[in-house]
C-alpha cells in the first residue's frame, strides 16, 4: 500500500542518520574550541526549535514564551544539583515532566485564546517567572546560581575543557528531537496537530479533540525545551533569571524553524545550521567594533531571508518539503 | 427500531433572530433523507446542531438511541455523525490525502490501516488521481468532493451532506447522485441539502422542507414539490408550471 | 620573543550596556599609549617603550562582545584564549557575565582581571586566576557608612535611610551590603525599594521614597534610570535631604548633561576622583589623554579600567612570560603602591582569594558642575554641603 | 466592447486555459460554459486581473488590461463577483455594501447604486447589520453581487452565481441580470445551469479543458445535439 | 498608606497610563486594526525620541513644536517600512503572522545597530524643554507637565483615529483589507496604498509620543524595549481591531502599574499587569473590547 509515502519516511529517517553520523565524526577533525562551542549551540538551538515547532509549527499554537521553558529546565536541575545534590540526569528528567505538567496547567486556560492573544499570554507568563525567579531569593534571585564546578564527571556531567562529551550531548538532544517529530509526523497525534492548526472546526468534526492535541503538543514541547534548558545550565554552570528565560530567548527559539520553514521537519535544524553560525560569527568578528555593526549585518541578513523565502529556507530543497 | 436521528422540539436563536424554531424531525436507518427550503431557511443551522457546532438553545437532539443534545462535536463524530460544510473548510496546507487520513484516524488507530482506508475512499469518490495535491490547490468543486471523501473516512453511519453537488454540470451531477446511492449501498443513512431539485427529487426517499425555521412540509419528494405552499416558499413558479 | 602581548576586553558592546563598553575601549587605549610609548608618567611600564621584561613587546588589545550575556561572554572569553591567544582578560561590567569569564579563565588557567565589577561574590569562589584592584560592594558601602558616621558625628541629620536599588546583581549586591552596615551601625532602614531596571515609569518608586523622606536617599542605579529617578523626583516635587548613590549611573557624564541641575550636592561614592590632580599631576595629564579620545572626563568605570591595564601589563612584565600560572604568580606578588596609581588607593596588593583590600573608595559631591571629594579626610579637598541645596 | 484574444494563463506551469479568444458587445448577456475544470473561472480571473496572463491581450474599450493591477480594472468598469464570493466576513453588511461604492465616495450620489441592489434582493435590506460571515449561503451570494453593483460597473461578470441559490431565487438571480442589462450595464456570465442561462443570454461560448469548443448565438447553441447531450442532461 | 499616596498614586498611574496608550495608539492602528505585527514599534518610538532629541540639539527647536516634524518623519518611515519589507513578508502562503514577526524583528535590530553606529550608544536626554520637568501641584497632588500634555495628545490621538476608523471611508477600506488583502481590488481598493497609508499614521502616532517622552525620558538606542511589550500587552488588553479598547488599555496598565506599587515590591509591578492582562482574556477572550 502506498509505497512511495513508506519509501520517503525511509528515505527521511536514512538521510538523518547519515547526517548525524557525519556531524559526529566533524569534532574529530575539528579542534577548535571556539567552532566547536559554534556546533554545539547550532545544535542546541536546533533542537530547541524542533521543539518549538511542534507547538507552534505543527499545532499552530504560537508560542512566544518558550523561555519559559527553558529557564525552568535549566533552574530545576541546578537547583536539585545545588541544594540537594541530586545529580544532572535525573534533574534534567524531573525538569522535562515539570515543565510538561506546567505546560498542560498552563495551557487549560490559554488554549482557549486565539492568534495573538495566546502569543501575548505566553509573553507575559514567561515574563511573570522571569519576575518572581528574578526575585526569589532562595533561587539565588538576580545573582543567579552557579554550579560548583569539580574536574571533569561523566556522573555530574561536568568537562572542564573537553567539549566532545557536550557536543555528543547536543547531538543527541537534537537527533531525538528530530525523531520524535519524524515519528510523531505519521501518528495521529501529526495529524491531529496540523488539522488544528489549518481549521479546527473542521477537526472537530472529523473527531479530533481540539483541546488534548494542543495539551499534547505542549506537553512534548515543553518536556524536549527543558531538556535543553538543563543542558544549558550543565553547559554553562552558571544561569541567572535574565540569561535563560528573558524574552529575547524565546524569539531566538521560534526564529531558526522560521528561517528555515516552520511546521516543517527539516525546517528548524536547516535554519539553526545558518542562523547560529551566523549570530556568532557576526558578534564575534565584527562585533569588537562597539559600533553596532554587527547588529546591523545579522539584522539585515535576517530580514533578507525572511522576505527571500517567507515559506522558509527548506523551499530551497523542495516545494513539497515548504508545504508539508 | 428507533430512528437514526432525531430532532426533538429544537430550536435556536442568534440574538434576535430564529434560525430555529421548534425542529422535530427524524431520519430513519438507512434512508436517503432531502431537507431543502429557502435560504436562510437554518438548514446549515441545524446541521450544526446535530453535528454538535453549539448547543441548540432549546430542545434535544437524538442519536442512535441516546441524548447527544450536550455532546461535543468530536465525540459525536466518533458515535458516526460525519458532516459536510457548505463553505468547505479543507485543510489547506495538507496534502489531500493527509486530509482524508484524519477523518480515518476516527476508526483506524493504526496509522497503515488509517492510510488504507484514506486511499480507499479516494477510489470510492474518484480523488484518488489528485490524492497528493494541497487541498489549497483544488478547485472548488474538488474541494467538496474532499469534504465528503473526510466524512465518508470516518465511517459514519449518519452522513450530513450540506450541498455538495451544486456546481456541476446535469452530468456531472449524475455521477453525484451516483456515488450518494453508493454511499447508501454501504449502510450509511445520509441527509442532504440541495437546492438543485432536479438532483434531489429523483435521489431522496423522503424530503423535509424548512421554511422561516420551521419545518413547512415533509413527505415524498413527488408529493413535496406539488405542494402550493413549498412552490410559493421555494421553488417559484417556473416549477409549479412543470410540476 | 614576543614582539607583542595581547590581552583580552570582554566588554557589552551592543545593547543596553553598549555605552559602558564602548568608553572602556577608550580607557584602555589609553592605557596602552602610555604603557606602548615612552611616557612621563609616574605608573609602571609609562616610561620606556613597550613591556622591557619581554624584550620591548607592545601590548594589543583585543576586544569581545559579550551583549551582556553570560553565556555569549563565556564563548567569546574562549574564543579569545584559543583563538587569539590572549594571555589575559579584563572585563566585563556585568558581574553575571563576570561569573562565566572567569570560569573559562580559570579552566585555561588564563588569569582575570574584573576592572569593574563589584559583586562582593566574584572573588569568594575559591578561583585561583580571579583578580579584582578595584573595590567591592561591601568596600564602597562601608565608605559611604563610614563616611555617614562621620557627618553624624558632625552634628548633620542622617539616621534614616531610604534605598533604591535596581533588582540586577549590582542593586540587590549594594542593598544587602548597605542593609548589613545599616543594621550595625545603628541606622534605621525607612525604605527599601527594589525596582525592575529600565522601567518606563518611576513614579510609584518615588511616592514611596517621597512618603519615607528619609534623611539619605540611597541608589543603587545604572544612568538610564538614576536620569527617571531623579526627573521623577523632580515632577512629583520631592527633595531629599541627602543623596548618598552608589556610584554607577551617578558617576556618569550622561546622568549630569540631563539632569545636573537637579542634583547640586549629591554625594555618589567612587573609587577615582579628579581632584587627586591637585596632588598628583600625572591624573590630571592622564585625565587630558582620555578626553582627547573619547570627549569625557575619566569616572569612576573608566578610570579602574584604566587601572586595570596598568596592573595587568605591569605583571606580565614581571613574569617575563605570557605564560598563564606565571602571569598569575607575578600578579599575586603584585605590591604598588597608590602613588603608582591614578586612584586614591592606598596601594594595590592582592590577598589570597585575589581581592585588593587597600582599594579605598571615596565620596564626591557634585557641586558646582564638577566633583569635589568630601571624603576621607586625607584626600578630601572640601567639606561636605549637608543637607544638599 | 471587451476582446480577449488568444489569452493563455498557467498556474504554476499548468496551462488551464490556451488561446483562448471571446467578444463581449455592449448591452449583451453573454454566458460561458463547459465542465468542472474547463477554465471557465479561470478566464474571468484573467480578465479581472487575479490572474496575469502568460500571453495574449484582453482589451476593454480600447484599453489594454493584461498586465493592470487587478483594483485599476476595476476601476474601468469591471465588476467580478468571484465563485467563492470573496466578502469581507466580519463586517456588516452595510459596510459591504458601502465599500462597493469606494471609488466615487466623494461624490453625493451613493444611493442610486443602493436603490437597485435593495429593489433586486430585498432580503439585504433587512439584514443590514448582519455581519456578512453569519449570512446564509444565499444571502452571501446576493451580497456579492449587490456589492459588485455598488460599483457602478459597465461589465459586471459573474462567476456561478446561482450556486447555492434557492430555485424560486435562481430564476429571480436570472430575471435580475436581464434587469441589470437592462438598465444598461453588459454582462459576462459563467454557469454550469446551462438551460436557464441560456434562456437570457444573446450569446454563448463553450469550453473544454481549456479550449473554446463551440461559439454563437443561444437559440444554436441549445438547438445542438451534442450540447443538448453533454451539458443539457437531455 | 495615606489617602494623598493612593490619590497621587492614582493620578500619576492615570497619566502615566494615558502616555502606555499614545505609544500604543500607533501599534493600535498597525498591530490592532490591520492584523501585522511591527516587533520593531520599540525602535520606530526610538527613533522618534533621536529626531526630537537632534532637532533640539542642533536647532533649539523645542519638542513642543518638533513634535509634528518628528510625526513626519516616522510618517515617512512607517510607509516606508510597509513597503519595502512587511509587503513582502505578507506573500508568504502560511504563518504571515510569524514571518512578519521575524521580518520586524530583523528590522529592529538593524535599527539599533544603525542607532549605536550613527548616534553613539551614549546615553542622551533634552535637559532644558518647555515642559521638561515643570510640573503642576493640586492640593498636595503633583502633576507633571510632560505628561499631562502627553495625555491631552493622547486623547486627542485616540479621538482622531476613531473618528478615521469608524466615520471615513479610508477606516472602513482599512478594515476591509485586513479581513482579506486579496478581495479589495474587487472594489477598487489598491490595497498597498491602504497598508502604507496605515503604516504611515501609524508610524506618526508614534512620532508624537516619541516626541513627548523626549521631554523627559533618557534616550539610547535600546530604550525602545522598555516600552514594546507593555505597548503590545496594552492593544492586546484593550483588544484587537478596537481604538478605544486600545485607549482603555492604556489607562487600565497605567493604573494597575501604579497600584501594584502599593501592596507589591515595584520590582514586581508589572507581574500586575500581565496578570490583568491574563485575567481579561481568560474571562473575555478578545480582550476588554475587541472584535477579533
Ligand atoms: N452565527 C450567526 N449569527 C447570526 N445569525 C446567523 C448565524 N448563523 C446563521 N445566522 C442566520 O440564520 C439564518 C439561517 O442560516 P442558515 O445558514 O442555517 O441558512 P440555510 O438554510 O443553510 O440557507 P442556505 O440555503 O442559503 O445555505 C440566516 O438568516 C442567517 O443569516
Ligand atoms: N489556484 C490553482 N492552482 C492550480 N491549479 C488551478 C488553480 N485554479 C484552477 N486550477 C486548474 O485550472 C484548471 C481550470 O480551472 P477553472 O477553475 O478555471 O475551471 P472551471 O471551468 O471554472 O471549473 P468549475 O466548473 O469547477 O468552476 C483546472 O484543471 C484546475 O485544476
Ligand atoms: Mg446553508
Ligand atoms: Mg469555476
Amino acid at each position: 500500500m502506498d509505497k512511495s509515502f513508506t519509501e520517503r519516511r525511509r528515505r527521511e529517517l536514512l538521510v538523518a542518520a547519515s547526517l548525524a553520523v557525519a556531524a559526529a565524526l566533524v569534532p574529530l577533525f575539528v579542534k577548535n574550541p571556539n567552532v566547536q562551542n559554534i556546533m554545539i549551540l547550532t545544535l542546541m538551538f536546533g533542537a530547541l526549535s524542533q521543539s518549538w515547532n511542534i507547538l507552534s509549527g505543527y499545532c499552530g499554537q504560537i508560542s512566544l514564551g518558550h523561555a519559559l521553558y527553558f529557564g525552568l529546565g535549566a533552574y530545576v536541575t541546578t537547583l536539585l544539583f545545588v541544594k540537594f545534590g541530586v545529580l544532572p540526569w535525573f534533574g534534567m528528567i524531573a525538569g522535562g515532566i515539570f515543565c510538561a505538567l506546567i505546560a498542560m496547567a498552563l495551557g487549560y486556560p490559554c488554549f482557549r485564546l486565539g492568534g495573538h492573544y495566546f502569543a501575548i499570554a505566553t509573553i507575559v507568563i514567561a515574563e511573570i517567572g522571569l519576575l518572581l525567579i528574578q526575585n526569589w531569593e532562595w533561587a539565588g534571585a538576580a545573582l543567579g546560581i552557579e554550579m560548583p564546578v569539580r574536574g571533569d564527571s561523566w556522573l555530574k556531567f561536568q568537562f572542564a575543557r573537553s567539549k566532545l562529551p557536550y557536543f555528543y550531548f547536543a547531538l543527541a538532544l537534537a537527533c531525538v528531537a528530530w525523531f520524535v517529530t519524524w515519528w510523531l509526523e505519521d501518528s495521529k497525534w501529526g495529524y491531529w496537530w496540523r488539522a488544528v492548526k489549518d481549521n479546527p472546526d473542521a477537526a472537530q468534526s472529523l473527531g479530533v479533540v481540539v483541546f488534548d492535541s494542543k495539551m499534547g503538543a505542549a506537553a512534548v514541547s515543553a518536556f524536549l525545551v527543558a531538556v535543553g534548558g538543563s543542558f544549558y545550565a550543565m553547559y554553562v554552570s552558571y544561569i541567572d533569571p535574565g540569561s535563560v528565560m528573558g524574552f529575547q530567548f524565546s524569539l531566538l527559539m521560534a526564529l531558526p524553524a522560521v528561517l528555515g520553514g516552520i511546521g516543517t521537519l527539516w525546517g528548524p535544524l536547516l535554519g539553526a545550521v545558518i542562523l547560529i553560525p551566523l549570530t556568532e560569527l557576526t558578534r564575534s568578528y565584527i562585533g569588537g567594533s562597539g559600533r553596532g555593526v554587527d547588529l546591523i549585518v545579522y539584522g539585515t541578513l535576517i530580514v533578507l531571508i525572511a522576505l527571500a523565502r517567507p515559506e522558509g529556507l527548506i523551499g530551497l530543497f523542495s516545494r513539497k518539503g515548504a508545504t508539508r | 427500531m428507533t430512528a437514526l436521528l432525531e430532532t426533538r422540539g429544537v430550536w435556536q436563536r442568534f440574538g434576535g433572530l430564529v434560525a430555529n424554531s421548534d425542529v422535530s424531525i427524524s431520519v430513519g436507518r438507512g434512508e436517503i433523507v432531502g431537507l431543502i427550503g429557502p435560504n436562510g431557511a437554518g438548514k446549515s443551522t441545524l446541521f450544526n446542531l446535530i453535528a454538535g457546532v453549539l448547543p441548540p438553545t432549546q430542545g434535544s437532539i437524538w442519536f442512535d438511541g441516546e441524548d447527544v443534545t450536550k455532546m461535543p462535536a468530536a465525540e459525536r463524530c466518533q458515535r458516526g455523525v460525519g458532516r459536510t460544510f457548505q463553505v468547505v473548510k479543507s485543510f489547506e496546507t495538507m496534502s489531500v490525502i493527509d486530509n482524508v487520513i484524519v477523518g480515518a484516524l476516527v476508526r483506524n488507530t493504526v496509522m497503515r490501516e488509517a492510510r488504507r482506508k484514506a486511499h480507499e475512499v479516494l477510489e470510492f469518490t474518484g480523488l484518488a488521481a489528485r490524492a497528493d495535491v494541497l487541498a489549497s490547490d483544488l478547485v472548488p468543486a474538488e474541494k467538496r468532493r474532499l469534504e465528503v471523501a473526510r466524512a465518508l473516512a470516518t465511517e459514519p453511519k449518519l452522513l450530513l451532506l450540506d450541498e455538495v453537488l451544486t456546481g456541476l454540470t446535469p452530468t456531472e451531477a449524475q455521477t453525484g447522485v451516483a456515488l450518494v446511492r453508493k454511499v447508501r449501498e454501504t449502510g450509511i443513512t445520509v441527509l442532504m441539502v440541495e437546492h438543485v431539485m432536479e438532483i434531489v427529487m429523483p435521489l431522496v426517499d423522503r424530503a423535509i422542507v424548512l421554511d422561516l425555521g420551521k419545518v413547512l412540509v415533509e413527505g415524498k419528494p413527488a408529493d413535496v414539490v406539488r405542494d402550493p405552499k413549498v412552490i410559493s416558499a421555494y421553488l417559484g413558479d417556473r416549477h409549479a408550471q412543470s410540476a | 620573543q614576543t614582539s607583542e602581548v595581547v590581552i583580552g576586553a570582554t566588554y557589552p558592546l551592543s545593547g543596553s550596556g553598549a555605552q559602558v563598553g564602548v568608553d572602556a575601549q577608550r580607557a584602555f587605549e589609553t592605557a596602552i599609549d602610555i604603557i606602548n610609548n615612552d611616557q612621563e608618567f609616574d605608573l609602571p611600564l609609562a616610561k620606556g617603550v613597550g613591556l622591557p621584561g619581554l624584550g620591548g613587546a607592545k601590548i594589543r588589545i583585543v576586544y569581545a562582545d559579550t551583549q551582556g550575556d553570560p553565556q555569549k561572554g563565556r564563548a567569546e572569553a574562549e574564543r579569545l584564549i584559543t583563538q587569539e591567544k590572549v594571555c589575559a582578560i579584563l572585563g566585563s561590567y556585568q558581574s553575571a557575565v563576570a561569573v562565566t569569564i572567569s570560569q573559562i579563565c580559570e579552566r585555561y588557567q588564563t588569569p582575570f582581571m574584573s576592572a569593574d565589577n563589584s559583586s562582593p561574590s566574584l572573588h569568594r569562589r575559591g578561583l585561583k586566576y580571579y583578580f579584582r584592584a578595584s573595590p567591592h560592594d561591601e568596600m564602597f558601602s562601608a565608605g559611604m557608612f563610614d563616611f555617614l558616621d562621620a557627618m553624624k558625628k558632625k552634628g548633620a541629620k542622617a539616621n534614616t535611610l531610604a534605598l533604591f536599588h535596581e533588582d540586577t546583581i549590582f542593586g540587590t549586591d549594594s542593598a544587602n551590603a548597605q542593609t548589613k552596615l545599616a543594621n550595625e551601625r545603628g541606622y534605621k532602614i525607612v525604605a527599601d525599594i527594589k525596582y525592575r531596571a529600565n522601567s518606563p515609569s518611576l513614579s510609584a518608586e518615588v511616592q514611596q521614597l517621597k512618603a519615607a523622606n528619609a534623611d539619605v536617599l540611597m541608589p543603587s542605579s545604572y544612568t538610564t534610570d538614576g536620569i527617571l529617578l531623579v526627573k521623577t523626583m523632580a515632577e512629583l516635587g520631592y527633595k531629599p535631604n541627602a543623596i548618598v548613590a552608589q556610584a554607577a549611573g551617578f558617576s556618569e557624564k550622561a546622568l549630569y548633561d540631563a539632569v545636573g541641575d537637579k542634583l547640586e550636592g549629591a554625594i555618589t561614592r567612587g573609587s577615582f576622583s579628579l581632584d587627586l590632580a591637585a596632588k598628583r599631576p600625572m591624573v590630571g595629564k592622564i585625565n587630558d589623554l582620555f578626553k582627547a579620545k573619547s570627549g569625557k572626563d575619566l569616572n569612576d568605570n573608566t578610570s579602574r579600567q584604566f587601572m586595570a591595564m596598568i596592573i595587568m601589563a605591569d605583571a606580565i612584565n614581571r613574569a617575563k612570560s605570557t605564560d598563564g600560572e606565571k602571569i598569575r604568580d607575578a600578579l599575586a606578588a603584585t605590591e604598588m603602591s597608590g602613588e603608582q596609581t591614578i586612584m586614591p588607593w592606598k596601594r594595590v596588593k592582592f590577598d589570597e582569594m585575589g581581592q585588593n583590600n587597600d582599594a579605598d573608595p571615596v565620596l564626591l559631591q557634585y557641586i558646582g558642575g564638577k566633583f569635589v571629594t568630601i571624603f576621607p579626610t586625607q584626600a578630601a579637598v572640601a567639606d561636605a554641603v549637608w543637607p544638599m541645596k | 466592447m471587451l476582446k480577449v484574444h488568444e489569452v493563455t494563463t498557467a498556474y504554476q506551469g499548468l496551462v488551464a486555459i490556451s488561446s483562448v479568444s471571446i467578444d463581449v458587445e455592449k448591452g449583451e448577456i453573454v454566458c460561458v460554459a463547459g465542465a468542472n475544470g474547463a477554465g471557465k473561472s479561470t478566464l474571468l480571473k484573467s480578465i479581472a486581473g487575479a490572474e496575469r496572463p502568460r500571453s495574449g491581450t484582453v482589451t476593454f474599450d480600447g484599453k489594454r488590461l493584461d498586465g493592470m493591477a487587478q483594483h485599476l480594472i476595476t476601476a474601468t468598469g469591471i465588476a467580478y463577483v468571484p465563485e467563492n464570493r470573496r466578502l469581507f466576513p466580519r463586517l456588516s453588511v452595510r459596510d459591504n455594501l458601502r465599500l462597493g461604492s469606494y471609488l466615487y465616495r466623494g461624490e453625493a450620489d451613493r444611493e442610486g447604486p443602493l436603490d437597485l441592489v435593495f429593489t433586486l434582493f430585498p432580503r439585504l435590506s433587512e439584514r443590514l447589520e448582519q455581519r456578512a460571515e453569519t449570512l446564509s449561503g444565499g444571502e452571501q451570494q446576493m451580497l456579492a453581487i449587490g456589492r459588485a453593483l455598488m460599483t457602478r460597473p459597465r461589465l459586471l461578470m459573474l462567476d456561478e452565481p446561482s450556486q447555492g441559490i434557492m430555485p424560486k431565487l435562481v430564476d429571480e438571480i436570472f430575471q435580475a441580470v436581464k434587469r441589470i442589462r437592462d438598465a444598461g450595464m453588459t454582462v459576462l456570465i459563467v454557469e454550469q445551469r446551462m438551460a436557464e442561462c441560456l434562456e437570457i443570454a444573446d450569446r454563448a461560448y463553450i469550453l473544454q479543458t481549456g479550449r473554446v469548443l463551440m461559439q454563437g448565438a443561444s437559440a444554436e447553441i441549445r438547438g445542438n445535439p451534442d450540447v443538448r447531450k453533454a451539458y443539457l442532461g437531455l | 498608606m495615606t489617602a494623598e499616596t493612593i490619590i497621587q498614586s492614582l493620578a500619576s498611574g492615570l497619566l502615566m497610563g494615558l502616555l502606555y496608550g499614545l505609544i500604543a495608539v500607533g501599534l493600535a492602528l498597525i498591530f490592532g486594526l490591520m492584523d501585522v505585527v511591527n516587533f520593531a514599534h520599540g525602535e520606530f518610538l526610538m527613533l522618534a525620541m533621536y529626531v526630537t532629541f537632534f532637532l533640539f540639539t542642533f536647532f533649539a527647536i523645542d519638542p513642543l513644536l518638533s513634535a509634528p516634524l518628528a510625526a513626519a518623519a516616522l510618517f515617512v518611515l512607517g510607509a516606508a517600512v510597509y513597503l519595502l519589507i512587511v509587503r513582502f513578508a505578507m506573500r508568504a502562503k502560511a504563518n504571515v503572522g510569524m514571518v512578519q514577526i521575524f521580518a520586524t524583528f530583523g528590522l529592529a535590530i538593524v535599527m539599533r545597530g544603525l542607532a549605536q553606529l550613527l548616534f553613539t550608544a551614549d546615553y542622551r536626554s533634552v535637559p532644558h524643554s518647555w515642559l521638561g520637568g515643570k510640573t503642576v501641584s493640586v492640593a498636595g497632588i503633583f502633576l507633571p507637565q510632560p505628561q499631562l500634555f502627553g495625555a491631552l495628545v493622547a486623547i486627542a490621538a485616540f479621538g482622531g483615529l476613531y473618528f478615521f476608523i469608524n466615520r471615513t471611508d479610508f477606516g472602513r477600506a482599512l478594515e476591509a483589507t485586513r479581513e482579506d488583502p486579496g478581495a479589495v481590488a474587487l472594489v477598487g481598493i489598491d490595497k498597498n496604498r491602504v497598508f502604507a497609508l496605515g503604516w504611515g499614521i501609524g508610524g506618526a502616532l508614534v512620532g508624537l509620543a516619541g516626541a513627548i517622552m523626549a521631554t523627559f525620558f533618557y534616550i539610547y538606542p535600546d530604550v525602545g524595549a522598555s516600552f514594546a511589550l507593555i505597548a503590545y500587552v496594552t492593544v492586546a488588553l484593550g483588544g484587537f481591531g478596537s481604538v478605544f479598547g486600545a485607549f482603555a488599555g492604556g489607562i487600565v496598565v497605567g493604573l494597575v502599574e501604579a497600584t501594584t506599587a502599593l501592596v507589591l515590591p515595584p520590582s514586581l509591578k508589572s507581574v500586575g499587569i500581565y496578570a490583568v492582562y491574563l485575567l481579561v482574556v481568560f474571562v473575555r477572550p478578545r480582550g476588554l473590547f475587541g472584535s477579533m
